[in-house]
C-alpha cells in the first residue's frame, strides 16, 4: 500500500515546556566514550561519529520516539516518500531547506551521497547495507559504473531510488549514514581530507559544529539554518570524549556531565541513590554469543554443541558476570527489535527454552555427542579450548567464569585463550578455533539484520555452517512485504538456528543504564531512535 | 737496530688535543734506546711529559707518531698474542698509587690479578707469592687482606710495586715508585730493584725527581723538558758535567739531608715564564728561561747530540 | 667534536631506517588489518575495495617502496587509516605538543624532587628521611599510577570540588595529571641518586672541598651533585622521549587529547601509517636523546669522551 | 725507673720476624661482604621476609580450605572476614588463597626476569662501555632499535610464534627488551669508572677485557645495578600482566599478583581489599628487595667496612 | 711565641672487621706562630690520620677519635666545634695540602673553579676577582699558562701540577696553619725549590705555622724548624732541626738518616736499609714498638713502653737507651761522617 506523511509529529514533553519555563542558558554537557573517526559520512562506521552525523546533517527520515518511546519514522530531509506497487522504486520529495552555508538543499545532495558511498574507490564500510538498491553491488565491485545504481534525482527536490527486489526494511536504511547528504563541491574542494576537520564540512541538520578537539571534545551549536530550526532549544552541546569509566561516573557525581551511560553495578546503586539523577534502562539491539566451530572435530556434532550451549547457566551468568544488568539470552534476536510495529520476541518464544526443557542434563548430551562421533565418552579426558577476542580484564573475569562453569558443569578440561583482537578474527578466519565469542549489534530494526549473519554467504560469524533451508528462508524474508509470512520465516530460522543445530550459544542481550540529571529533557533514548539532541532542553538546571 | 737494545724509542710522540684546533704536544720527538738489564733514568720538570712518555713506550697510549720497538718489535704494532706476551713482559708502576687501585678489591687480589693471567698456580701457590711479593716490599701479608683505603700512601704504593713484580717483568717502567715512601722504604725497595735487576737483568725505565736517588740506580740518565730530551748521559756524567742549562739548574737544587749543607746552598735560580706546552713555537723550549739565549735559539729547534761519547744535548751551546 | 656529532646524526638516520623498516615488515606479519578495529566481519568486497584504496591488496614488499618514495620524496607519511583524512604527521604533531607540555610539566617536577629526595636521603643514611624517600620509592612503584590518578581525581573533583575532574585547557587541567605521572619519576630518581651520592660522598675530593670549609650544602650542590648525577641522564634520556609519547593512562583517566592514546591504539587498531610514524617519532626523539646524553656525558664528567676511544 | 732491674737491659738479638704477626683473617671482596651483610640487621630481617613470602606461596593456597579457583557466586566481593581472610573477588573466589597462588608465578617472574636482565644488561653495556668507539657505537644503535620498535608487536608475534604458553616464552617474551635499560644504565656509569686509572693498570697487566668487565668495571657500577634491580623486580611482576592479555602470561585459572591487581582495579573504589592485597605483596617484595639491595650495596662498599 | 695549637694525647683508633686499628696512640705536640713542625717516619705511621684529625675530616665511624684527646686551636677546641664554625674553620684558619692529588681534586670541576671555590667562601670575592686571583696563585706555583690552564681539568694535568693545584688552594686564603701532607713528592727538584721559597715567605709574611709531612729529609733540612719523628702512630723522637739532624739520639731516627742515598756513592752500593716491618697497629702495644728492628734491643724494651726522656727543652725522645743501665751506645758512624763532611 502506499504511505505517505507530511505531518510533523509533535513530542511529549512539548506541552509541559510551554507550561513551566526552560532555562534560558540552554546547553548540555555529555560524554562520548571515544573520538569519532571520521565525519565523512562515507567512511568510517563507528557508533560515534554515526551520533554526531546524525546530529549534524539530516537524513532523508527521522526515527523518533512517540510518547511510550515507541519508534516512529518521520519525515526529515524528505518531505514525504512514495513507493510503486511491488515496493521497488521509491521517490522521496526532498524538503526546502538550506545547508548551512546558505547553499539550498538539492535531491542531488542526497543522490551524490549514495553514490559516493558505493563507489569502490571511496572504500566505504558500511557500504554493503545499500545492496537492496539496483545494482549496488554490481557499483560496489567496480563491475558497473556508478551511473548504473538505481538512484536518480529526476530534479532538485525529487530523488528516485530503484531496487533489485521488494525489500520490506528499506526505509530503515534511510536514516543510515550511508544515505546522508554530501555536497560534492566541499567533497572534491577537500578530498581525502573531507571530514576530518570541521572546516572541510558543511551541515543542514539541527546542529553544527563549532569545535573540534582532536580526542578531546566536540562542541556543537545550533543550526539556525535549519528548517526544523524553531524546534531545537539546545544552543550549545559539549560532548567530551572522555574513556576512562571512573572517570566517566566521578564527573557524572559532581555534575561535570549532565548525562552518561553507567555499566557499574556499584555505580549504578550508587546514583539511584542520588535524588537529583534519574534513571533509564534500555535493551540493546544486540546480543552476546559464544559460537562454534562447526568444521572442527568435537564440534560438528549437534548434540555436542548443544551440550555447551545448555551447560550455559544464563541465569547464573547474568547476575555474576553482568551482575544482574544484562538479560539472560535463550534466542538469537534481541528483545528491542520488531518486526513493522512489534517487538518480535513478544511473537515468537526463545527458542532455547524449550531445548532447555527438554534436555536437563548437558553432561548426557555431550556423552550422547560423544557416542555419535565415536570417541571416548569420558568426559573428563575431554579438553576443549574457548578463544577471546580481547585483552581486557573484563574478558578475562569472564573467561575464567566461563571455564569454571564448564569444568563443572561438563566435567570437561576446559580452557580459556585471550588474544587480541585481530589475531582473533584471523584464527576464526582461518577455523584455528573450538568456541569463539562475540556481540553482534543490529545494524536495522528488523530481525533479519541479525538473522541474516548465519547466511551460509554472508561470512560475518565464521562457524563453517551451512544449511539450504535457513538460507532460503532468509532469502525469502528479505523480499516478503507482508509481516506475518516474514515472521514466521524468521521464527523458523532462529529455530533451526538455535533448537535445531545449536550452532551460536546465546549468553545475554544488553541493557544500557543511562544515568541523568532530571533537568535534562527531551534526549531520544531508544536504540534505533536517531532525533539525538534535536528536541532537547534543560529545566531547572 | 742494535739487537743489545731490549727498548728502542724512535722518534716518539704524543700529542693531546685540548679543545678546538689546539694540541699539547705532551712528548714531542724522543728517542732513546735502553739495553738490557740497564737502567735509564728519566728526570724533569714536572708536566715536561714523563709519565706519558713512559705509558707510551707501554703501549697504553697510543703513539701519535714514532715507534717503540721491544725486542725488535714495534709495540704499537702487535698482534693479540704478541701484545699478551708483551705484558707479562713489560710492565708499569704507576705515579698515583691512589687512583691506581681498584677501591672494591683485597689488596692480595690486586696483587694475584696479573698472576692469574700469565703465571698458572694454585691457590696455595698464589697466596704464598702474594705473601712473598709483601714481604719483599715491606708489608706483611695481613696487609692482603685489606682495601686500598685502609693502607697509607706509601703502603699503596708498594702495593702497585708489588703488583708490576707479580708478573716477573723484564722491562719496568718506573713512575715514581718510591716519592710517597719514608727513606728506609725506598731504600728497602730501591735495593730491590736492584737486587732484582742483577738477578734477573731486569730492565728499568726509571722516572722520578728524586735526583738522588735517580743517580743512585740509573746507569743513564735522561733529562726531559717540555716533551723534549734534551740531555742523555751516563749518570756519572750527567751530575759532574751537566751540560744543558736546564740540567744544570737541576742538578744545583737537589735538597741535602743536612741543614749545615742546605743553608749555605747557592741554587741556579731559574727565572722567566715557564712556557706552555701548548701551541709550542718553534725553537728551544728553554731560550725563554736560559740565561745564554742566543738569536737562534728562538728559530730552530736544538736537535740531540752526542758530545762527547755518550754524552748527548739538545743545545745550540755545543 | 662537531665531527663526531655530524657522524652520529648520520649513524641517526640509519638507525631510524632500520627502525622503520623492521617496524614495517613486523607490524605486516602480524595478523589483523585495519579494518579490524570495527570488530565486525565485513563482507568480502567491502575489504577488497578498501585494501585496493589504501594499497595493502599488493605484497608487503611493494608496499614498502611506495611507503619509502612518499617518505623520502614528500617527506609524507601518509594518512590514518582509522582516522581517514588525517594526515599522520599532523596529528603526531599536534597531539605530542599536549603530551610534551604535561609530561614536561611531571617529568620536570619529578627530577627536581626525585634528585633532591635522593640526595637527601643519602646524606642522613639510614635515618628518617631515607626510610621516608624509600617508602616514597615503593609506593611510586608498586601502586599503579590510575590508581592514584583516580584517587586524585576522586578526592579533587568529587570531594573538594576545587579541580576540573577531566579534559585539556588551561593550566589547572594539568595539576591533577601532572602529580599523578610525577610521582614514578621521583621514585626512580631518588633512589638511583641516592646510591651514587653514597658511592660520591666517600672520595677523597669531597674531603678537599671540606678542607677548604666549603659549607655542607656547597659540597652537595657543587661536588656531590655534578659526579652523582650520571644515572640521572641515563634514565632521562628515553623519559624526554616518553614524554612526548604521552603517558596512556593518565591521559584515558583525565581525558587529556596527547599522544599516548594514539600510540597504544595504532597497534591494536592496525593503523599501519599510524604505527610507522609514532615509531619513528618516537625513534627520532630517543635516539636524539640518546645523542644529547652522550654528549651531556662529556660535559658532566670530562673524563668521559664517547667520540674517541679503541 | 726503679723497679726495673737492670738485667733487662741486655742486649738481645735482632729479629725482624717478632713483629709482623698475622692478626687478620683473610678474606675475598666477597666473603667480606658476605660477612658484613651478615650483621646488617635490616637485611637479615628482609631476607626473612622474602623467605617468608616464597615459604607462604608455598603452603598459602591450603591454609584455609578454600581453593583459589573455587568460583562461588553467592560470595562475590565480600569484605575480609573471618573465613575468608583476604576477602573474595567478583567471582567469589578466596583472595588469600589466590594471593598466595598467585604470588609463585609473580615472585618467579620477578625474580628470574631481574636476574637474566641484569645478566645481559651488565655484560652488554660493560662490552659497550669498554671497547668505546664502533663498538660502542654499534651495540647502542642496536639498544636504540630494540626500544623503539613497538614491543606490543613483537610480542604478539612471539606469541604466535611459538604458540606456546611456557615460562620459558614469558621470560623471553618479558626479558627481550627489558635488558636495553639496564645495558644503557650499566654503561654510562662504566663510561665514568673505565676512566680511573686502575682500569688502565689492569690492561697493562694485560688482563683480558672480560676479566675488567667482570672483575673492576661491574663491581664498580654495582650500586646502581641494585638500585636497577629493585626497580626491575616490581617491573616485571607488571609486566608479566600485560603478557597474559596478548595470551602468553599465566593461563587461567592460575594467576599473578599483577593479574589480581589488574582484575581489581577497575573496581577498587568500592572493593579496595582487591587490589589490597596483591599489592601488599608486590610492595613487600620490593621492600624487602630495597632494603636488601641497600644493605649488599652497603655490604659492597670496602670503604664501609666495619 | 704564641701557640697557635696544641695537639694532647691525641688517639685514633679505625674500627675494622678484625679489630680495632690503633693508627695514631698519643701524639702530643705544639706549634706555634710561623712556626714549621715536619712530621717524619714511617710510612703508614699515622702522620695522615694526624693531620686529617687536625682538620675534623676523619670519617666517624670507622674512625675514632678517643676520648681524652684534644686538638686546641688558639684556645678553642676542634673536636667541640660546631657545623657552622668548622666550615669556616677550615680553609679559612686551618687548610691542608692532601697527600694525594689526583683523588683528592672533583674530577668533574675545572681546576679554576676548585681553586675560585674557597676564595668566594672566605675572602668573599666576586667571580671575576677569584678568578684572577686564582690564575695569580697558579702562576705562583709556577704553571704555566695560567690563565688557560684554569680551565683545564684534573686528569688532564700532570702529577706533578696536580699537586701544585693543590698547594694553590690551600694558599688561596693565608691560613694560619698550613698542614702539607707530601706536598712536593710529585715534584722535580727546581720547582720544589719554588714551592719551598714560595711557603718560607708565606711563613714570614703571614706568620703561618706549617706542619710539614714529607719523607724528604733534604726537604726537611732545608725547611723545618722543628721535626717530630714517627713511628707506629707514636712519637719517638722530636727536637729542632739541627738537634735531630746533628744530634739524634733515638735508633729510629738513624735509620732514617742513613738511607738517604747519597750522591757521592757510585753505581748501584747497597744502601742502608731496616730489616723487617713496622708492627701491625692492630696488636696492642707493648714494649717498644721499634724494638723488633732495633739493633740495639733490649729484654726491656720488649716488655716496658720506654719512657720519655727530655734531652733539652725542644729535644726529647723515647728510648730505653737513655736509661742510666743501658748500654753506652754512639751515633751510627755514617751519621757522624756526614756531619764532618
Ligand atoms: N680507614 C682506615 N681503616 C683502617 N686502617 C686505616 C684506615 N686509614 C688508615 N689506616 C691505617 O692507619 C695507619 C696510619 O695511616 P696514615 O695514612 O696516617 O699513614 P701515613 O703516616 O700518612 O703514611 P704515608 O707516609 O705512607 O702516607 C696505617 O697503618 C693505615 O693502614
Ligand atoms: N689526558 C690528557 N689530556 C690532556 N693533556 C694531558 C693528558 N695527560 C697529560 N696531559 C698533559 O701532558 C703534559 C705531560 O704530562 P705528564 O703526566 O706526562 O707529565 P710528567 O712529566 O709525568 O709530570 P709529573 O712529573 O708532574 O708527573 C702535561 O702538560 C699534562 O697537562
Ligand atoms: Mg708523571
Ligand atoms: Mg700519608
Amino acid at each position: 500500500g502506499k504511505e505517505s506523511k507530511t505531518v510533523d509529529k509533535g513530542r511529549k514533553d512539548e506541552g509541559q515546556a510551554v507550561e513551566q519555563e526552560i532555562d534560558s542558558e540552554q546547553y548540555l554537557n555529555l560524554i562520548m566514550s571515544a573520538e569519532p573517526s571520521t565525519l565523512d559520512a562515507s567512511k568510517g562506521a563507528d557508533s560515534y561519529s554515526n551520533g554526531i552525523l546524525n546530529n549534524v546533517l539530516e537524513p532523508l527520515t527521522r526515527l523518533e520516539e512517540d510518547k511510550d518511546l515507541k519508534n516512529v519514522l518521520a519525515p526529515a530531509g524528505a518531505e514525504g516518500w512514495e513507493h510503486n506497487e511491488d515496493g521497488t522504486v521509491w521517490t522521496f520529495k526532498i524538503r526546502d531547506a538550506k545547508w548551512s552555508d546558505g547553499e539550498p538543499v538539492r535531491a542531488q545532495d542526497y543522490e551524490y551521497g549514495i553514490k559516493r558511498t558505493l563507489k569502490p574507490d571511496t572504500a566505504a564500510p558500511y557500504a554493503y547495507l545499500l545492496a537492496p538498491i539496483k545494482n549496488a553491488a554490481k557499483v560496489n565491485s567496480g563491475e558497473l559504473p556508478v551511473e548504473e545504481l538505481g538512484v536518480k534525482s529526476l530534479d532538485d527536490k525529487t530523488l528516485e531510488i530503484t531496487l533489485e527486489s521488494p525489500t520490506p526494511y528499506f526505509l530503515q536504511l534511510t536514516y543510515q549514514r550511508v544515505m546522508l547528504p554530501q555536497r560534492q563541491d566541499m567533497v572534491e574542494k577537500h578530498g581525502d581530507k573531507y571530514g576530518s576537520e570541521i572546516d572541510t564540512l558543511v551541515y543542514n541538520g539541527p546542529f553544527i559544529i563549532s569545535n573540534w578537539a582532536h580526542n578531546s571534545e566536540m562542541v556543537l551549536a545550533k543550526n539556525e539554518n535549519y528548517w526544523d530550526a524553531d524546534k531545537v532549544k539546545l544552543n550549545n552541546i559539549n560532548v567530551k570524549i572522555l574513556s576512562d569509566e571512573n572517570a566517566i561516573y566521578n564527573s557524572l557525581a559532581n555534575g561535570s556531565i549532565d548525562s552518561t551511560g553507567v555499566g557499574k553495578p556499584e555505580w549504578i546503586e550508587r546514583f539511584k541513590g542520588n535524588k537529583d539523577l534519574e534513571q533509564l534502562e534500555v535493551i540493546n539491539p544486540s546480543t552476546f554469543f559464544m559460537f562454534f566451530n562447526t568444521q572442527d572435530e568435537l564440534f560438528k556434532n549437534a548434540n555436542v554443541r548443544k551440550a555447551f550451549s545448555l551447560a550455559i547457566d544464563r541465569e547464573e551468568l547474568a547476575d555474576v558476570i553482568f551482575h544482574g544488568i544484562n538479560v539472560p539470552a535463550y534466542g538469537w534476536v534481541s528483545p528491542s527489535i520488531s518486526v513493522e510495529d512489534n517487538e518480535y520476541r513478544t511473537l515468537v518464544e526463545e527458542p532455547l527454552k524449550k531445548l532447555a526443557e527438554e534436555n536437563k542434563d548437558p553432561k548426557a548430551l555431550l556423552v550422547k555427542g560423544l557416542e555419535e562421533l565415536g570417541m571416548d565418552t569420558d568426559t573428563s579426558k575431554l579438553t576443549v579450548k574457548m578463544t577471546l577476542g580481547s585483552t581486557d580484564q573484563w574478558f578475562r573475569t569472564y573467561g575464567e567464569y566461563v571455564q569454571q562453569m564448564y569444568n563443572e558443569n561438563l566435567g570437561i578440561n576446559f580452557e580459556v585463550e585471550f588474544v587480541e583482537w585481530p589475531v582473533f578474527s584471523s584464527m576464526v578466519e582461518k577455523g584455528e578455533f573450538q568456541i569463539g565469542y562475540m556481540a553482534w549489534g543490529a545494524e536495522f530494526n528488523d530481525p533479519i539484520s541479525l538473522l541474516s549473519l548465519l547466511k551460509s554467504d554472508s561470512g560475518a560469524i565464521q562457524t563453517g555452517w551451512s544449511n539450504a533451508r535457513y538460507d532460503e528462508l532468509i532469502s525469502l524474508a528479505s523480499k516478503e512485504m507482508d509481516a506475518e509470512k516474514r515472521l514466521e520465516y524468521y521464527t523458523e530460522a532462529e529455530k533451526i538456528l538455535l533448537y535445531d543445530e545449536s550452532v551460536l550459544a546465546p549468553t545475554v542481550y544488553p541493557r544500557s543504564n543511562v544515568f541523568k540529571y532530571k533537568y535534562v529533557n527531551g534526549l531520544g533514548v531508544t536504540p534505533f531512535g536517531t532525533s539525538g539532541y534535536k528536541y532537547g532542553y534543560t529545566q531547572g538546571r | 737496530m742494535n739487537n743489545e737494545n731490549l727498548i728502542e724509542v724512535v722518534d716518539l710522540k704524543k700529542y693531546f688535543s685540548v679543545g678546538k684546533d689546539r694540541t699539547l704536544k705532551a712528548v714531542d720527538n724522543v728517542s732513546f734506546s735502553i739495553k738490557k738489564g740497564e737502567t735509564l733514568g728519566l728526570v724533569g720538570e714536572s708536566g715536561c711529559g714523563k709519565t706519558t712518555c713512559g705509558r707510551t713506550v707501554l703501549g697504553i697510549y697510543q703513539a701519535t707518531a714514532g715507534h717503540v720497538y721491544y725486542n725488535g718489535m714495534d709495540v704499537h704494532a702487535m698482534n693479540r698474542e704478541e701484545k699478551l706476551k708483551f705484558k707479562k713482559s713489560a710492565q708499569m708502576i704507576f705515579q698515583d698509587p691512589y687512583a691506581s687501585l681498584d677501591p672494591r678489591m683485597t689488596i692480595g687480589d690486586i696483587i694475584g690479578e696479573g698472576m692469574d693471567v700469565h703465571i698458572k698456580l694454585s691457590h696455595k701457590e698464589r697466596q704464598g707469592k702474594i705473601d712473598n711479593l709483601l714481604g719483599k716490599v715491606g708489608l706483611t701479608s695481613e696487609h692482603s687482606a685489606r682495601f686500598p683505603h685502609e693502607l697509607s700512601g706509601g703502603q699503596r704504593q708498594r702495593i702497585g710495586i708489588a703488583r708490576a713484580l707479580a708478573v716477573e717483568p723484564e722491562f719496568i717502567v718506573c713512575d715514581e715508585p718510591i716519592s710517597a715512601l719514608d727513606v728506609s722504604i725506598q731504600a728497602q725497595i730501591v735495593n730491590l730493584l736492584i737486587k732484582l735487576q742483577r738477578e734477573l737483568g731486569l730492565t728499568y725505565l726509571f722516572i722520578s725527581h728524586d735526583l738522588s736517588m735517580v743517580k743512585h740506580i740509573s746507569d743513564r740518565v735522561g733529562v726531559m723538558y717540555l716533551g723534549s730530551i734534551v740531555e742523555l748521559a751516563s749518570n756519572h756524567d750527567l751530575y759532574e758535567k751537566p751540560l744543558h742549562p736546564y740540567t744544570q739548574a737541576l742538578i744545583s737544587a737537589i735538597p741535602i739531608p743536612d741543614p749545615v749543607i742546605e743553608d749555605k746552598r747557592n741554587r741556579i735560580k731559574l727565572e722567566g715564564e715557564v712556557p706552555s706546552p701548548i701551541n709550542t713555537p718553534e725553537g728551544c723550549k728553554f731560550m725563554k728561561r736560559c740565561v745564554h739565549a742566543k738569536e737562534i735559539c728562538g728559530k730552530i729547534t736544538p736537535e740531540l747530540k752526542e758530545i762527547e761519547k755518550n754524552h748527548f744535548v739538545a743545545c745550540h751551546l755545543f | 667534536m662537531g665531527k663526531y656529532i655530524v657522524k652520529r646524526i648520520g649513524y641517526m638516520f640509519l638507525t631510524l631506517f632500520i627502525i622503520m623498516t623492521l617496524t614495517f615488515f613486523l607490524m605486516h606479519s602480524i595478523p589483523g588489518d585495519p579494518l579490524a578495529h570495527m570488530a565486525k566481519k565485513l563482507p568480502e568486497q567491502i575489504r577488497l575495495n578498501y585494501y585496493e584504496k589504501y594499497g595493502l591488496d599488493k605484497p608487503v614488499v611493494v608496499q614498502y617502496g611506495k611507503f619509502l618514495k612518499n617518505v623520502f620524496t614528500k617527506g609524507d607519511f601518509g594518512e590514518s587509516l582509522r582516522y581517514p583524512g588525517r594526515p599522520v604527521t599532523d596529528t603526531i604533531l599536534k597531539h605530542a605538543r599536549i603530551s610534551g607540555k604535561l609530561g614536561f610539566q611531571a617529568l620536570f617536577i619529578g627530577v627536581m624532587i626525585g634528585i633532591v629526595l635522593g640526595i637527601v636521603a643519602a646524606l642522613n643514611r639510614n635515618r628518617w628521611p631515607d626510610y621516608l624517600v624509600m617508602f616514597v620509592a615503593i609506593v611510586g612503584v608498586t601502586v599503579p599510577v590510575f590508581i592514584i590518578a583516580a584517587l586524585l581525581q576522586y578526592v579533587f573533583t568529587v570531594k573538594l570540588e576545587l579541580l576540573p575532574t577531566f579534559g585539556w585547557g588551561e593550566f589547572k587541567y594539568t595539576i591533577l595529571p601532572t602529580i599523578a605521572m610525577c610521582f614514578g619519576s621521583i621514585a626512580t630518581y631518588a633512589r638511583y641518586m641516592r646510591s651514587n651520592v653514597l658511592e660520591v660522598i666517600n672520595q677523597d675530593y669531597i674531603l678537599t672541598a671540606q678542607a677548604k670549609g666549603v659549607s655542607p650544602f656547597n659540597v652537595v650542590r657543587k661536588h656531590v651533585f655534578r659526579n652523582a648525577i650520571l644515572p640521572a641522564i641515563t634514565i632521562l634520556g628515553p623519559q624526554i622521549a616518553g614524554i612526548f609519547t604521552g603517558s596512556f593512562v593518565i591521559e584515558k583517566i583525565f581525558g587529556i587529547p596527547g599522544l599516548g592514546f594514539y600510540y597504544v591504539s595504532a597497534i591494536n587498531d592496525r593503523d599501519y601509517t599510524m604505527i610507522i610514524g609514532t615509531t619513528i617519532f618516537f625513534a627520532a626523539l630517543f635516539v636524539f636523546s640518546q645523542l644529547v646524553v652522550d654528549l651531556l656525558y662529556g660535559v658532566v664528567d670530562p673524563r668521559i669522551r664517547v667520540s674517541n676511544d679503541k | 725507673m726503679e723497679e726495673i732491674s737492670k738485667d733487662k737491659f741486655k742486649k738481645v738479638p735482632m729479629d725482624v720476624s717478632r713483629g709482623d704477626k698475622m692478626a687478620r683473617p683473610r678474606m675475598g671482596y666477597w666473603q667480606d661482604a658476605w660477612r658484613r651483610l651478615k650483621t646488617n640487621k635490616v637485611a637479615m630481617l628482609s631476607i626473612i621476609i622474602l623467605l617468608t613470602l616464597v615459604v607462604m606461596t608455598v603452603i598459602g593456597p591450603h591454609l584455609n580450605g578454600y581453593s583459589y579457583k573455587t568460583v562461588d557466586p553467592s560470595k562475590v566481593n565480600m569484605k575480609p572476614n573471618s573465613e575468608h581472610w583476604f576477602g573474595t573477588d567478583e567471582l567469589g573466589r578466596d583472595v588469600f588463597s589466590r594471593v598466595w597462588q598467585a604470588g609463585r608465578i609473580s615472585m618467579v617472574i620477578g625474580i628470574l626476569g631481574a636476574i637474566i636482565d641484569t645478566v645481559i644488561g651488565c655484560i652488554y653495556g660493560g662490552i659497550a662501555a669498554y671497547f668505546g668507539g664502533k663498538v660502542d657505537n654499534i651495540m647502542m644503535r642496536i639498544v636504540e632499535i630494540l626500544i623503539s620498535i613497538p614491543y606490543l608487536i613483537v610480542v604478539i608475534l612471539i606469541s604466535i610464534v611459538t604458540e606456546s604458553r611456557s615460562l620459558g616464552t614469558m621470560i623471553l617474551s618479558l626479558t627481550l627488551t627489558g635488558w636495553c635499560g639496564m645495558a644503557r644504565l650499566v654503561r654510562g656509569q662504566m663510561l665514568q669508572v673505565k676512566q680511573q686509572e686502575y682500569i688502565m693498570a689492569a690492561e697493562t697487566l694485560g688482563v683480558s677485557p672480560w676479566k675488567i668487565i667482570t672483575r673492576h668495571l661491574i663491581p664498580n657500577v654495582l650500586g646502581i645495578v641494585i638500585v636497577a634491580i629493585t626497580f626491575d623486580i616490581p617491573g616485571y611482576i607488571f609486566a608479566e600482566t600485560f603478557l597474559s592479555y596478548i595470551g602468553l602470561g599465566v593461563q587461567p585459572p592460575n594467576t599473578s599478583w599483577g593479574a589480581l591487581a589488574s582484575a581489581a582495579q577497575q573496581n577498587f573504589i568500592f572493593y579496595p581489599h582487591q587490589m589490597f592485597f596483591p599489592s601488599l605483596m608486590i610492595a613487600l617484595t620490593m621492600l624487602s628487595f630495597t632494603l636488601l639491595g641497600d644493605g649488599l650495596r652497603d655490604a659492597l662498599d670496602p670503604k664501609l667496612r666495619q | 711565641m704564641e701557640k697557635v695549637l696544641e695537639v694532647k694525647n691525641l688517639k685514633i683508633s679505625f674500627h675494622t672487621y678484625a679489630g680495632e686499628v690503633r693508627a695514631v696512640r698519643g701524639v702530643d705536640f705544639d706549634l706555634d706562630k710561623g712556626e714549621t713542625l715536619a712530621l717524619v717516619g714511617e710510612s703508614g705511621c699515622g702522620k695522615t690520620v694526624t693531620a686529617k684529625a687536625i682538620m675534623r675530616l676523619l670519617k666517624v665511624p670507622p674512625a675514632e677519635i678517643k676520648k681524652g684527646s684534644e686538638i686546641i686551636f688558639n684556645g678553642e677546641d676542634v673536636l667541640k666545634m660546631s657545623k657552622k664554625r668548622l666550615s669556616s674553620f677550615r680553609g679559612e684558619d686551618v687548610s691542608m695540602i692532601f697527600q694525594d692529588p689526583m683523588t683528592s681534586l672533583n674530577p668533574t670541576m675545572t681546576i679554576g673553579n676548585q681553586i675560585m671555590e674557597s676564595l668566594r667562601i672566605h675572602k668573599k670575592l666576586n667571580k671575576k676577582e677569584a678568578e684572577k686571583e686564582a690564575i695569580r696563585l697558579l702562576e705562583l706555583v709556577n704553571i704555566p699558562n695560567a690563565s688557560e690552564r684554569i680551565k683545564s681539568f684534573p686528569h688532564q694535568l700532570s702529577g706533578g701540577m696536580r699537586q701544585r693545584v693543590m698547594i694553590a688552594i690551600a694558599l688561596s686564603c693565608n691560613p694560619k696553619i698550613l698542614i702539607a701532607d707530601e706536598p712536593t713528592t710529585a715534584l722535580d727538584v727546581t720547582i720544589q725549590a719554588q714551592i719551598l721559597d714560595l711557603l718560607k715567605e708565606l711563613k714570614k709574611d703571614f706568620e703561618t705555622a706549617i706542619i710539614l709531612v714529607t719523607h724528604d729529609l733534604g726537604v726537611v733540612a732545608n725547611f723545618a724548624d722543628k721535626i717530630q719523628v714517627m713511628y707506629a702512630g707514636q712519637v719517638v723522637e722530636r727536637g729542632t732541626r739541627d738537634e735531630i739532624f746533628q744530634n739524634s739520639m733515638h735508633p729510629y731516627t738513624w735509620a732514617l738518616l742513613s738511607s738517604v742515598p747519597r750522591l757521592d756513592t757510585k753505581g748501584k752500593e747497597e744502601l742502608y736499609a731496616l730489616g723487617g716491618t713496622p708492627p701491625d697497629l692492630i696488636l696492642p702495644l707493648k714494649g717498644c714498638p721499634f724494638s723488633s728492628r732495633c739493633e740495639h734491643c733490649m729484654e726491656i724494651c720488649l716488655e716496658e713502653k720506654p719512657e720519655i726522656t727530655k734531652l733539652s727543652d725542644t729535644h726529647s725522645l723515647s728510648c730505653w737507651l737513655q736509661h742510666p743501665y743501658a748500654p753506652k751506645t754512639e751515633r751510627p758512624e755514617v751519621l757522624r761522617g756526614e756531619r764532618n763532611e
